[in-house]
C-alpha cells in the first residue's frame, strides 16, 4: 500500500465523565460497544480502510489501557512495514518540560516533531470517541479537488438541534464562510464532525504561531479554524452521509447499541468491504441452551444463552442463565445474568454479576439504568 | 522454548471424509463453525511452548496456507519461531506413493537444519488437547526411543474404523500398532502423536523410504516395536478423530452441548484460530435459536435446533435448520428446511424446500452449490 | 487503494532456466544477492496501492511461500490488502495442460469474490519497475479494452528469445502478439503485463479455456487482437527478462554496475524484500574486493571480483571468485578458485581447486552440492 | 508461544549525555549501533529469543524517535496474538498528576495498573543501553532453583575496575551477602549488570511501600536490593559469561563498534541460533566499486565504497567515495565521505557530509573525534 502522503492523528485525550463509571479505569475511545468493538476501533478501522498507513493516538487522562489496547496495531493491519499505530502521551523534551495537553491544537503542536519524521503532505484530525464509517480518501480527494487550506467534515443535523454543535455556514460552492459553536439562531444545519483535514506545511505554521500566542485556547474549534476563516482561508465543508454518534452519556451509549438491533440499520456492521477491526478475543462461539429464547438480539462470541434474551446487545463472554431475563439491555464484556434474575433498560458494565433473582432496572424508567456494581440476589 | 520442533502431519491415505476432502485437506476443514481442525494441534503446540513447526500438506493447500498465515494467532513469534508449510510432490490422495514418509523425505534438508534435539509429531485429522512438553519431559525421563499417545475407548467396534491401535503390555511398552479391524469394543486408539530424538525421527525416516515407498511412519514404527523402546502414554480428555464422514458430523454434534465442550475448551489452553473481523451476529424478531452453537456474523431470522452454524450465514424467515453442520456463508432461504445435513462453505439452499436425510446417514451440501 | 486487483502469473513454459528451476519457480529466484525475482511485480503493485495480489505458483511453492508470508513487508495491510498464494493442480512444468488460463479456471471462484472492477496481471520471470497506477488510470482514461506494456530492444536477435513480441500499429493497437524468432534485431518485447476490467479478463480466460485446453492467456489476446481494442503501451527504464538460464546469469552481472542499478532502483520505489536479520558482512584482512555486491552476513577473506555475493557467504582466505554470482550460504573454500559460475544455496566448493566456466556458458553448481 | 509468567520491563529513560550530540536529538537506547543497530534492539532480541511475549519499555527523556523505534514490536517477532512491546513514558492518572520517573523503582511503581494486567509471576527488570547477549529463561530457571526472592546477573570484571561498579559480594552458594555501590576497596569483582529478576507479587510489596517512603531514592540499586538484603532476602547472583558493555562515552561507543572486527568475536552477530533483530530498512546490498579497498571492515547494506576502508565500520547507507580514506573510523547511518577526504580515529554521526579532500580525526589523538557537523571541504 502507498501511503497516500496523509497523516492521521487521533484525539483520544477525552474523560468522557459523563460516562461515568464506564470510564473510571478506561478513557472513552475504549470504552466497549456493539458487541465485540470498542469506540476506537471506528476511527481506526476508517483509517486502515481508507489506506492510511501512520496513525498517531493523543493521549492523555488515564491511559494505560487505551495505550496498550491500541499500540497493537495488528489488529487494524496497520502494522505492515512502513505502518504504524503511534501512542503519543504528552512528554519530556529538552526544551520543555512535561505538561499535559493544553488543547487539541496544542496536542499536535506537542508533536510536530512526530509528525515531522514522515513528512506528510496532509494531516488529518480525529476525534477518538465517534461511532461511523467513513472513506477519507474521498474527503482528501474532495480536499484536493476543491484546492482547500482546510477541509472540514460535516453532518446535517435536525435544525432545532443544530444549536448543540459547531455549525459550518457554506456558500453555494460548499465554502465555509462562518464558523458558530453552538449557535443560539443557527443559520445551517452543517454541523462539525471535529474531522479536519490540513495541509501539513501550511498547518504547521499556524500552530508555532499559536503555540506562542498567551491568548489561545490551543483548540482547533475556537482558535485555528476562526483564524483561518479570519485570514480568508480556503475551507470547505465536506458532507458526510450516514450513521454518525457521538456517544457522551449512558442513554446514548445505550442507544447507539440499540441502534445495531434495527434490520439494515443505517452502520451496517456486516459490509464485508468496510470491515471494522478489532481485538481478537480467544472465545468459544454462541452457546445457545435448550431453553434459550432470543429474538431481536445482537450477539456476539463467548456468550453462552439459557434464558431469555429481547431487544438486547450482548458483549463478549456475557452469560445469561436458565430463566434469566434481559430485556432492553446492553451487556457488556463479561456480565452475567444469573437465574431468574431481570435485567430491563439496563447497561450492566464489563464484567458485573447479577445475582439469582435480582432485578435491575425498570421498563419506565426515564434513564438507562448502569449498574456497575455487583448485584446480590438470593444465595 | 521448548526443545522439540513440531511436525503436524496430514491425513494419510487411510482417512478419507467424502465430500469435504475434495476442497481442501482435512486440516482445513472447518469445526464447530469458527475453527479448523488444524487449530487443535497447533494450539496445543504453540501452548507447550513449541514455535517451530512443520505442517505437512498435499492437494489443495490455499485454504490451509490461508488460515495459517505466519502463526501470528497462534501466539508465535515471527522471528524466533516458525510455521512452515511442507508441500510434496506425490500429492495424490489415495496414491500409494504419497506418504508421509515421501513428504519428510522430500523436505528432509528443512528437517535437518532446525537445530533442536527432539521432534513432537501431531495429526491434522484428530481433535483433543495435550500438553506436549509434560510428554517431552516425561519422555526424557523415561529414557525410551519413543513415547506415543493413546486414547482407550469402548466403542472401537463401530467407530474409530480407519485409526490405528496399539497394542501394549504391562509396562505400557508398545507391542505393534495396527488396523482397527472392528472386531472388539475396547481399543488403545493411536493418537498418531509422537515424540522421539530429531535423530532417530530421521534415522526411521530413511529406513522406511529404504524398506518400501509405500510404507507410512507407522508403519516403520509397527515394525522396529521389538528393536525399539517405544512406550505408551495415555491421554484423558475430549477425543475425535475426523476419519470419515460420519465421525466429522458426530465430532461437531458431540460439542453442542456446553459440558462435552468444557471438556475440550480450557481457559488454561487456548484455542487460537484466525479471525475474520465478522461483527456479532444479528438475531431478528421471530428467530428461534435452541442447543445450538452460532458463529459470528450471521443474520437469523429462521428456526435452527441442535446445528452448528458458521461464520456469515442468512438463515432467512420461516426456515428451518435441524441437526445441520453449516460452513461459513451458507444461506439457507425462506420457507426452507433442512435436517441432518453437512453443508459446505458458500452453498445457498433457497429453491428445494425441504433438504431431509436420515439421522443414520447424514448428507453433504458441496461448496458454493446453489440448490 | 487501487481499483485494481494484481495477479502475479506464474513463468509459463516457455521459460526454462535450467538448474535453478528445479529446485522453486522463477519468482522465488535469488536476484542480486539479496532479493527474490517476484519481489518486483510485488513491490510494484504495492506502490501502486495495489493491495489485494493473487500469486500463482505452479511446483514447489514452499520457498515463495515463506518468502511472501502475509506480505507485511510489502507494505501490504494485513487486514484491508490482500496477498493469496493460488495453487494449482495442473502444475507440472512442460506439461501442455498447465497454463496460467488452467490455473486461473481453477481459481475462478477466488477471482470472481473480489470486489474490484479491474485487473492488473504482470510476470514474475521479469526484472522492471512500473506506476501500475498511472497505467491504470491512463487505460481508463483511453477507453481501450486491454492495455499492455512493452519494451523495444534492438538487441532481438540474441536475446530474449523465449518471449512475446508486439506488432502495433501507428495509433498504438496491437495487432498481433508473437513469438521472438531472433528474425529481426528491432523488437517490442511484450512484458506480459496486463490491465482490463475483471469482466473482460474472465470473459477471456473462460473463452481460452473452451476453445483449448493448452491455450495460454497470451494465446487468446493474439486471438482477439481483431476483435478487441488493446493498446501497447511503452515501457521505459530497466528492463530484464529471466526467459533463460543465461539470461538470469547477465540479468545479475548486469546490475553490479551501479548506474544501471539507478535505472531500477529509485528512493520513490522502493523494492522490498523480506529481512533475513542477517548482520552486517565482516571483511578480514587479505579480502580483495572490488566491483561487486556484497549481501549481509557474509565472512570474507579472500578475492572477489565483478560478482554477486549472496546472504550470509563464506569466502576462505585465498579463494578467487570472479565473475560469479553466488546464491545465499554458500562456502568458497580456501584457495578454491571459481570463475563465471551461477552458485545456487547451500553450495559448499571446497575441494575442487578450480571450478572455471567459459564467459560465454557460465557454469551452475546445484543447491547443498558439495564440490 | 506459551508465555513464560516473566514479563519484561526495559529502563530506557536515560539521556546518555555523555554520547553529546549523539543524544541530543535520540534517547541513548536508540543510539545507532554495529552497522545497523540499536542499542535497545539487543535487550529487545534477547527477549524475544528467550520466550518473553511482552515487554514494557520505560521512556522518559526526547523519547519520540525511541517510543516510534520500540513501538513496532514486529521488529523483534513480539507481534503475535498475545505480544507486544508497550512504550511507557510517565503518564496522568486520576489520582496522580502527570509526574517525570523519580528513579527507576519508581518507574516500575508508576506502571504497578500495566503490569498487573498481565499478572506475570516474575518480574524481569532489564536496563536499554546495554550491549550483549543473553537468554534470560536460562537465569529464570535458575531463579527458581534457587528458589530466589531476586535474582541479580553479574559479570566478573578486572578486580582494578571493580571500584567502577555496584558490586555483588556472595557466599559459597552465589547467594548475595552483601551489595555495595561503587566501593572503595572492592570484595570481590562480580559487578551488577542492572539485570533483575523479582517475583512479582513481592516486588510489588516493596514498590507500594517504596513509593512512600519520604527517604527513598526509588531506585532498585539504591533501595530496594538494600532493603531486601537487610530484610534477610533470598537474594542470588546469576554468573553471566560473554560479551557486555555499557557504551557510555564516545571512546567507548566507538570500541564496542571496533570490537566486531575481531575474528570470532565474542559478541558474535553472526549466530543464527540468536539472532539480534533490528528494523528492516529498505537498502540496496553493498556496492564496492572498481578502485575500492576494503581490509578489516564491517560493512552493511546501503553501503557504496568507491574509496578505501581499513579497520573501519559503516553503517547502512555510508558511502565512502573514490580516492577517499575511512580508517580506525565509525560511519554512522547515511555519513558519506567524499573524494580524497581522510577521516581517522572518528565516529561521524548520523547523516554527515564529509567534503572533498577534508580531513578529520587523527591517526595519534587520545580521544576519539565525534563528528556531528558537516565538515566543508574543497568546492
Amino acid at each position: 500500500m502507498k501511503q497516500n502522503n496523509m497523516l492521521a492523528m487521533i484525539l483520544a485525550g477525552g474523560r468522557g465523565s459523563r460516562l461515568h463509571d464506564l470510564t473510571k479505569k478506561v478513557a472513552k475511545p475504549a470504552v466497549s460497544y456493539g458487541g465485540k468493538y470498542r469506540i476506537i476501533d471506528f476511527p481506526l478501522s476508517n483509517c486502515a480502510n481508507s489506506g492510511i498507513d501512520v496513525v498517531g493516538v493523543l493521549t492523555q487522562y488515564e491511559s494505560i489501557l487505551l495505550n496498550s489496547y491500541v499500540a497493537a496495531g495488528r489488529r487494524w493491519g496497520l502494522d505492515a512495514k512502513d505502518s504504524g499505530v503511534y501512542v503519543l502521551p504528552p512528554r519530556e523534551k529538552s526544551d520543555a518540560n512535561l505538561d499535559v495537553y493544553r488543547g487539541t491544537a496544542d496536542a499536535i503542536s506537542q508533536n510536530i516533531d512526530f509528525i515531522d519524521t514522515y513528512s506528510p503532505e496532509y494531516l488529518l484530525i480525529l476525534s477518538g470517541d465517534h461511532i461511523y464509517k467513513m472513506n477519507y480518501a474521498k474527503m482528501l480527494a474532495y480536499h484536493k479537488e476543491c484546492k482547500a487550506d482546510a477541509t472540514i467534515a460535516v453532518i446535517e443535523v435536525p435544525m432545532k438541534e443544530a444549536s448543540r454543535f459547531g455549525i459550518m455556514n457554506t456558500n453555494e460552492t460548499g465554502r465555509i464562510v462562518e464558523f458558530e459553536e453552538k449557535p443560539e439562531h443557527p443559520k445551517s444545519n452543517l454541523a462539525s464532525m471535529g474531522i479536519y483535514i490540513f495541509n501539513w506545511k501550511q498547518l504547521r505554521k499556524m500552530l508555532l504561531a499559536d503555540m506562542k500566542d498567551p491568548d489561545s485556547n490551543h483548540d482547533f474549534g475556537k482558535d485555528i479554524i476562526p483564524a483561518m476563516l479570519n485570514s480568508g482561508g480556503n475551507l470547505f465543508a465536506y458532507k458526510f452521509k450516514g450513521y454518525w454518534k457521538d456517544v457522551g452519556t449512558i442513554d446514548s451509549l445505550w442507544e447507539a447499541n440499540m441502534d445495531l438491533l434495527d434490520k439494515n440499520n443505517e452502520l451496517d456492521l456486516n459490509d464485508s468491504t468496510w470491515k471494522i477491526y478489532t481485538e481478537d478475543v480467544t472465545a468459544l462461539p454462541q452457546y445457545i441452551g435448550a431453553d434459550a429464547v432470543i429474538d431481536r438480539a445482537f450477539i456476539t462470541q463467548g456468550c453462552v444463552i439459557d434464558g431469555e434474551v429481547h431487544n438486547s446487545v450482548l458483549f463478549t463472554g456475557a452469560k445469561v442463565a436458565a430463566g434469566a431475563k434481559v430485556i432492553n439491555s446492553v451487556l457488556m464484556p463479561g456480565a452475567e445474568v444469573a437465574e431468574g434474575a431481570v435485567v430491563t433498560r439496563a447497561l450492566v458494565a464489563d464484567g458485573i454479576k447479577i445475582g439469582k433473582n435480582a432485578v435491575v432496572g425498570s421498563a419506565d424508567s426515564k434513564n438507562i439504568e448502569l449498574v456497575a456494581k455487583r448485584v446480590k440476589g438470593d444465595e | 522454548m521448548s526443545k522439540a520442533f513440531g511436525i503436524v502431519n496430514f491425513a494419510g491415505n487411510h482417512i478419507q471424509v467424502d465430500g469435504l476432502q475434495a476442497y481442501r485437506p482435512v486440516g482445513a476443514f472447518s469445526f464447530l463453525g469458527r475453527y479448523r481442525t488444524i487449530d487443535f494441534p497447533i494450539s496445543n503446540m504453540s501452548n507447550s511452548g513449541i514455535d517451530n513447526i512443520q505442517v505437512y500438506v498435499r492437494r489443495k493447500p490455499r485454504s490451509l496456507t490461508e488460515h495459517l498465515g505466519t502463526g501470528r494467532h497462534y501466539n508465535i513469534n515471527s522471528k524466533r519461531g516458525q510455521l512452515n508449510i511442507m508441500y510434496t510432490e506425490n500429492n495424490r490422495i489415495g496414491d500409494i506413493y504419497s506418504t508421509d514418509v515421501a513428504a519428510y523425505i522430500e523436505n528432509m534438508d528443512c528437517i535437518e537444519r532446525i537445530h533442536l534435539p527432539y521432534v513432537v509429531i501431531a495429526p491434522s485429522y484428530m481433535i483433543y488437547t495435550a500438553d506436549y512438553s509434560t510428554f517431552l519431559s516425561e519422555h526424557i525421563e523415561s529414557g525410551a526411543d519413543i513415547s506415543m499417545m493413546y486414547h482407550s475407548v469402548d466403542n472401537a467396534k463401530e467407530a474409530f474404523l480407519n485409526c490405528g491401535t496399539l497394542n501394549i503390555n504391562k509396562q505400557k511398552g508398545v507391542l505393534s500398532i495396527e488396523p482397527n479391524h472392528g472386531n472388539a469394543k475396547n481399543k488403545n486408539i493411536s493418537l498418531d502423536t509422537y515424540v522421539m530424538s530429531k535423530e532417530l525421527f530421521i534415522d526411521l525416516v530413511k529406513k522406511a523410504h529404504k524398506t518400501s515407498s509405500m510404507y507410512t511412519f507407522a508403519d516403520i514404527l509397527n515394525e522396529e516395536c521389538e528393536n525399539l523402546d517405544i512406550r505408551a502414554v495415555s491421554h484423558r480428555g475430549y477425543f475425535a478423530a475426523i476419519c470419515d464422514f460420519n465421525s466429522y458430523y458426530h465430532a461437531n454434534m458431540d460439542l453442542i452441548d456446553l459440558k462435552h465442550a468444557s471438556d475440550l475448551f480450557s481457559p488454561d489452553w487456548p484455542i487460537y484460530t484466525r479471525t475474520n473481523d465478522s461483527c456479532p451476529t444479528q438475531y431478528f424478531e421471530g428467530s428461534k435459536v435452541t442447543s445450538s452453537v452460532v458463529s459470528n456474523g450471521c443474520l437469523i431470522e429462521g428456526t435452527v435446533e441442535d446445528s452448528i452454524i458458521g461464520r456469515g450465514c442468512i438463515i432467512k424467515p420461516g426456515a428451518v435448520v435441524k441437526n445441520c453442520v453449516i460452513s461459513a456463508d451458507v444461506v439457507i432461504g425462506k420457507g426452507v428446511h433442512v435436517e441432518n445435513l453437512v453443508v459446505d462453505k458458500h452453498a445457498r439452499l433457497i429453491r428445494g424446500k425441504r433438504v431431509i436425510a436420515s439421522p443414520e446417514k447424514p448428507g453433504y451440501i458441496k461448496r458454493g452449490d446453489t440448490l
